[in-house]
């Protein structure tokens, strides 16, 4: 760790361009807030296609009526809470493995955004729920374990609040990411298990209508909105996240919306 | 080896010191069970049902609120910076502290489970299956916990940041724990539960007290 | 076009509360997340510039 | 045989020292100086390995500390401002349990003399929390004799002693170095031992 | 008055600096009242009968791991003996500890309840129950217990001893409280029990101070 | 002002003294002087009335400090070994909120003035948890200032401060001194200061 932050701090000098160059937050600073307003604009068009094909172009569904059209907000955000957390997860092994200050910053710019997922989809999940099996919630297999991915979340922001120099909260908050990506899974199963061997649960999730292809594309659609906002507004907090840590560090202080 | 001795001897002998510490993490398991009769009322079918339920979560309750002891003293007097400092390597300490633990919090629990599950009115055959299912279980609790532990370590609110962190990593064990008597009063049998616990037991020896000396290490930078 | 009327398509054929209460959840957090972020990046540049006005202070006052 | 090479220390936002040199040699001594807060503390867990430092090297015998953290531990006692002793647990334990984390055993009779030494006769078998702040700090001291350890660092160590331990004490460093040890100390009184070297952060 | 107003103030400023500690015993709730299902099994009807004692062990636990705080931190850093030695009397001091304590602890355990209710499956009419007897009850918990976090000040293995002195105070809270929402399901209705748990809250509001500070001049000896 | 007549204390098993006869008037100050573990704290503990004594009374403008506890405390300030500042809590925060304690209210020019004085410039606003031992044990002594205390009751005020520090602590006990006030200090150094008189434990 000694050695990152002393290269990270030579490497503008040094003029050689490698791949490590975007690793150090002071080149990758300018780059995300060029990147940035692309991700909003696809996120934007996305976003109008696939509530133009979701609300106008998807048919009525014969069995869930109007209703089913919550799918297109919902699975988005239940995909992406998971893949976010995965994400996370790969950041936070980087991060621990080569000590570059950046992957942490992306594991703790990415966390909130996935805990908006999960909690989306829980929402969106329940408000499905509700008309469809008649309560706002049941104890299935896939609603549980996105229930504790959702906690899982809460604890590596919990825990990343709670402690305040920087570095060893980027190491801690590798940790408990690391060792929830290892349970994800193992949650995952056993709960699908503890579920299935007590009851025929009444509703499924698998027997979701059969999906017309316009269906799927304005799901598709959808999905992909999600996932540039999430890009969008992670880069937006990375950046954030840069300033507050390098706050010492000249190239911050010669900033011009700091120096103004 | 040397090491891991003098560390559970150690902890043992602190444990025997602060006798009051042991004996109320047991009370809270008994309190606890006790709790739900009055919270739900006295139906006996009810409560049969819920039994093991309500042991296995106070089991998990009750080791809980001992993790945070388990560095936090150490930490505070500075005895786990000369456990740091120490030439013997601090994999070996960590294990030797996951041990006394279990020894002083999670073996009383497996021993006093069958009384407590009489209260439940459960059979001689459930009240065999919740021990085993406690025996090959609490460990993983505490090896689990001790990455809690050791992650919340001198962090404020670290308690209660504790039980979040750790209570959904606790989600399998409690399943397959629970559901090992629930499968066996259905009929079913246990051994695939507790085979499955079993797993966890040997992937948490493996990952965790690694896990919990990086934990520590990071602590102490 | 499948909706004949402004109102019916806010009805959503008697699921408009659940309907419009995800997407509007969504759209509220999704709306209100980049807001916060601003805010929060924006009271960081703000204490920077603070502190480095303070920075100069100081330098005026040693010299 | 301790040496520093261009030591940084960043602590939150704030450099408390870049490009720091110091060695230490065999019979010598180290007396960090400097007001509060300008990192006396921090430049002693630094060289302890508790910390690492935001850019330079520490190397003990020639070779960095980093590559062999074992041997460098084996050979070195670091007491700091925490006590590291247990309330609970009486003089005596404290003391021998210490060892055994160590890999040593150390019996009664030689940890008894310890004891002694530090004037804590009679209080060998109460549990430290009866102790007073000084006698607290006592404890502590006694390991300086029980483990033998060729470098100390002592935070304060004179934090909390009457004029007759402080007297014993600084004897007792003047004896470790009268033997080949070497000691990193830091104080805000002035220390009266021969063969020191100060530097003032 | 200015003195009970100042306390209340420095206890919610630290609380808001400690965010972390107050949210999380919040989610300690949550995940201890998600728990339950996870060891009981996911049978509505069952689920749905336990809920009220589910719900009422989970707040009256949640309340308890944040008791130990209560006076700890005041204890350890010295502040307590100058809340002594204040020229206000302390009586008042403790009463503005409780206030602020309910109010960062209890309060939001009762707007939080309903959501949990819905995990269960439980109605408008026994949610709206269920949130009045947690206000009703809650004050007392925060009462209760600031009695027993004094007791146990600065006493080795404090946090669960507290537990010990303080759960068997609280079983008539948790009788009247998840008995309320019974009651109201049963058809009774749920007037009886609200206000016993009514009476309950006076008397506490009455002895509770006193007892708490004479038991902090005790610890402080 | 300040008497203490025939006073015992006795600490487990152990009479650490008895028959213990002291007076502090006006302008007066008392250096409570003895090995380590001879009971100062705990002298220091009975004459702040935090704990009471096996026998004997202590009185305040002869008035036994039992029947008027309230008016006592309102002239006292006893500062111990511990540190009561809030480590979350910056500098700043913490003096103020010990004022509202005391049923006063402390205006920020004035809480900054007394940080200023204690050489904290520059950190009223970084918690205390951030700062070296020193510099939190000057947000500690910062009271001295802001509370208006006829007597001060010091426990070992001069630890972990460094040598300007302790020149300032000794300044300000002086003006306090010449203002009329009284103080009881324990140390295990000496302390410069005039019109003293030491008792010996
Ligand atoms: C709070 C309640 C709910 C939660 C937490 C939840 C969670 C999830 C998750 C995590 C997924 C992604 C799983 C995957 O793609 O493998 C998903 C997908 C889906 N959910 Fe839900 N869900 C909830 C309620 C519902 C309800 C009530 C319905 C419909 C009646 C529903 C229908 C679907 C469908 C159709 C998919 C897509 C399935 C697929 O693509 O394989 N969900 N949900
Ligand atoms: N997060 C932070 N932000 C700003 N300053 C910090 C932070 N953490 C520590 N510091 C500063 O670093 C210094 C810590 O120094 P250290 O504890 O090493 O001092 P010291 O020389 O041992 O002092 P003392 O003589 O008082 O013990 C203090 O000046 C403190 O204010
Ligand atoms: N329960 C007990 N049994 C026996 N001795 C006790 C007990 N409690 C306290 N003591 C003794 O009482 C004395 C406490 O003294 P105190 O803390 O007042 O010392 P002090 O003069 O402040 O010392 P220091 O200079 O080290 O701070 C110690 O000698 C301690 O050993
Ligand atoms: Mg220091
Ligand atoms: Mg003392």
């Amino acid at each position: 760790m000694s050695q990152s932050v002393v290269t990270d701090r030579i490497e503008p000098n040094r003029g050689v361009i490698h791949w490590f160059r975007f690793a150090s937050p002071y080149s990758f600073y300018p780059m995300a807030a060029r990147l940035e307003p692309w991700f909003w604009i696809l996120a934007i068009a996305f976003g109008i296609a696939g509530l133009w094909v979701g609300f106008f172009v998807a048919p009525t569904d014969a069995q869930q009526g109007e209703g089913y059209r919550i799918i297109f907000v919902h699975v988005p955000a239940s995909w992406l809470s998971m893949f976010i957390y995965l994400v996370m997860a790969g950041w936070a092994a980087v991060g621990l493995a080569l000590n570059t200050r950046l992957a942490g910053m992306w594991a703790q710019a990415l966390a909130p955004t996935g805990a908006l997922m999960a909690f989306l989809s829980l929402w969106t999940g329940a408000f499905w729920g509700k008309p469809m099996w008649g309560t706002w919630w049941v104890w299935d297999a896939r609603l549980t374990s996105e229930l504790i991915l959702f906690f899982l979340y809460l604890g590596f922001i919990a825990l990343q609040a709670a402690i305040d120099d920087p570095r060893r909260a980027d190491k801690a908050g590798a940790i408990i990411a690391l060792v929830g990506a290892i349970n994800v899974p193992i949650i995952y199963f056993s709960v699908k298990w503890w579920n299935t061997l007590h009851q025929g649960s009444s509703v499924s999730m698998t027997k979701a209508p059969s999906m017309a292809m316009t269906m799927f594309t304005g799901m598709i659609l959808m999905a992909l909105c999600f996932w540039m906002y999430s890009i969008a507004v992670a880069l937006r907090r990375v950046r954030a996240i840069i300033l507050e840590r390098e706050a010492h560090t000249d190239w911050v202080q010669q900033l011009p919306e700091v120096k103004a | 080896m040397k090491a891991i001795l003098a560390v559970v001897r150690r902890d043992l002998l602190l444990a025997m010191r602060r006798k009051t510490e042991v004996l109320t993490a047991l009370f809270f398991f008994v309190i606890v069970t006790s709790l739900f009769p009055l919270g739900i009322g006295p139906e006996t079918a009810l409560l049969r049902k819920i039994a093991p339920g309500v042991l296995w979560v106070g089991a998990l309750l009750a080791t809980m609120l001992g993790l945070q002891r388990m560095f936090a003293a150490d930490h505070a007097d500075g005895t786990l910076e000369q456990m740091v400092l120490s030439p013997s390597p601090l994999g070996l300490l960590v294990s030797g502290k996951n041990i006394a633990h279990w020894l002083v919090s999670g073996l009383p629990l497996v021993v006093l489970a069958p009384i407590l599950g009489i209260q439940f009115d459960l059979t001689a055959g459930e009240l065999g299956v919740l021990m085993l299912s406690l025996l090959l279980g609490t460990p993983v609790l505490s090896l689990v916990g001790s990455i809690g532990a050791a992650l919340t370590l001198g962090v404020r609110g670290g308690g209660v940041l504790l039980s979040l962190l750790v209570l959904p990593l606790y989600v399998p064990a409690l399943i397959f724990g629970a559901g090992a008597v629930q499968a066996y009063n259905s009929g079913l049998g246990a051994a695939g539960h507790l085979s499955l616990l079993a797993a966890l037991l040997v992937m948490a020896l493996f990952f965790a007290p690694w896990a919990t000396t990086a934990a520590l290490r990071i602590a102490l930078e | 076009m499948i909706w004949s009327s402004a109102s019916e398509f806010f009805a959503m054929g008697g699921y408009g509360l659940y309907v419009w209460g995800s997407f509007g959840m969504c759209a509220v957090a999704m709306a209100l997340e980049p807001v916060l972020v601003a805010r929060r990046e924006k009271s960081i540049v703000q204490s920077l510039r603070r502190r480095a006005q303070a920075n100069k202070f100081d330098k005026e006052d040693h010299q | 045989m301790l040496s520093a090479h261009q030591l940084t220390c960043v602590r939150g936002e704030r450099t408390l020292f870049t490009g720091l040199d110091l060695a230490v040699g065999a019979g010598e001594w180290l007396h960090v100086r400097g007001g509060n807060g300008c990192g006396k503390t921090s430049l002693l867990r630094l060289l302890a390995g508790l910390a690492s430092p935001a850019a330079g090297e520490i190397r003990w015998c020639e070779q960095p500390v980093r590559e062999d953290l074992q041997a460098y531990h084996q050979a070195m006692l670091f007491l700091g401002h925490q006590g590291a002793v247990k309330e609970e647990l009486t003089a005596l334990e404290n003391l021998q349990l210490a060892a055994e984390l160590d890999g040593a055993t150390l019996d009664d009779d030689e940890a008894i003399a310890a004891l002694h030494r530090f004037g804590l006769k009679g209080r060998e078998h109460l549990p430290v929390r009866f102790l007073s702040a000084g006698q607290k700090r006592r404890v502590l001291l006694a390991r300086l004799v029980t483990r033998k350890a060729k470098l100390w660092i002592l935070d304060e160590p004179f934090t909390a002693l009457d004029t007759r331990a402080v007297d014993m004490l600084g004897g007792l460093v003047g004896e470790h170095l009268a033997a080949g040890g070497m000691a990193v100390v830091t104080s805000h009184q002035a220390i009266p031992l021969g063969n020191g070297k100060a530097i003032e952060l």
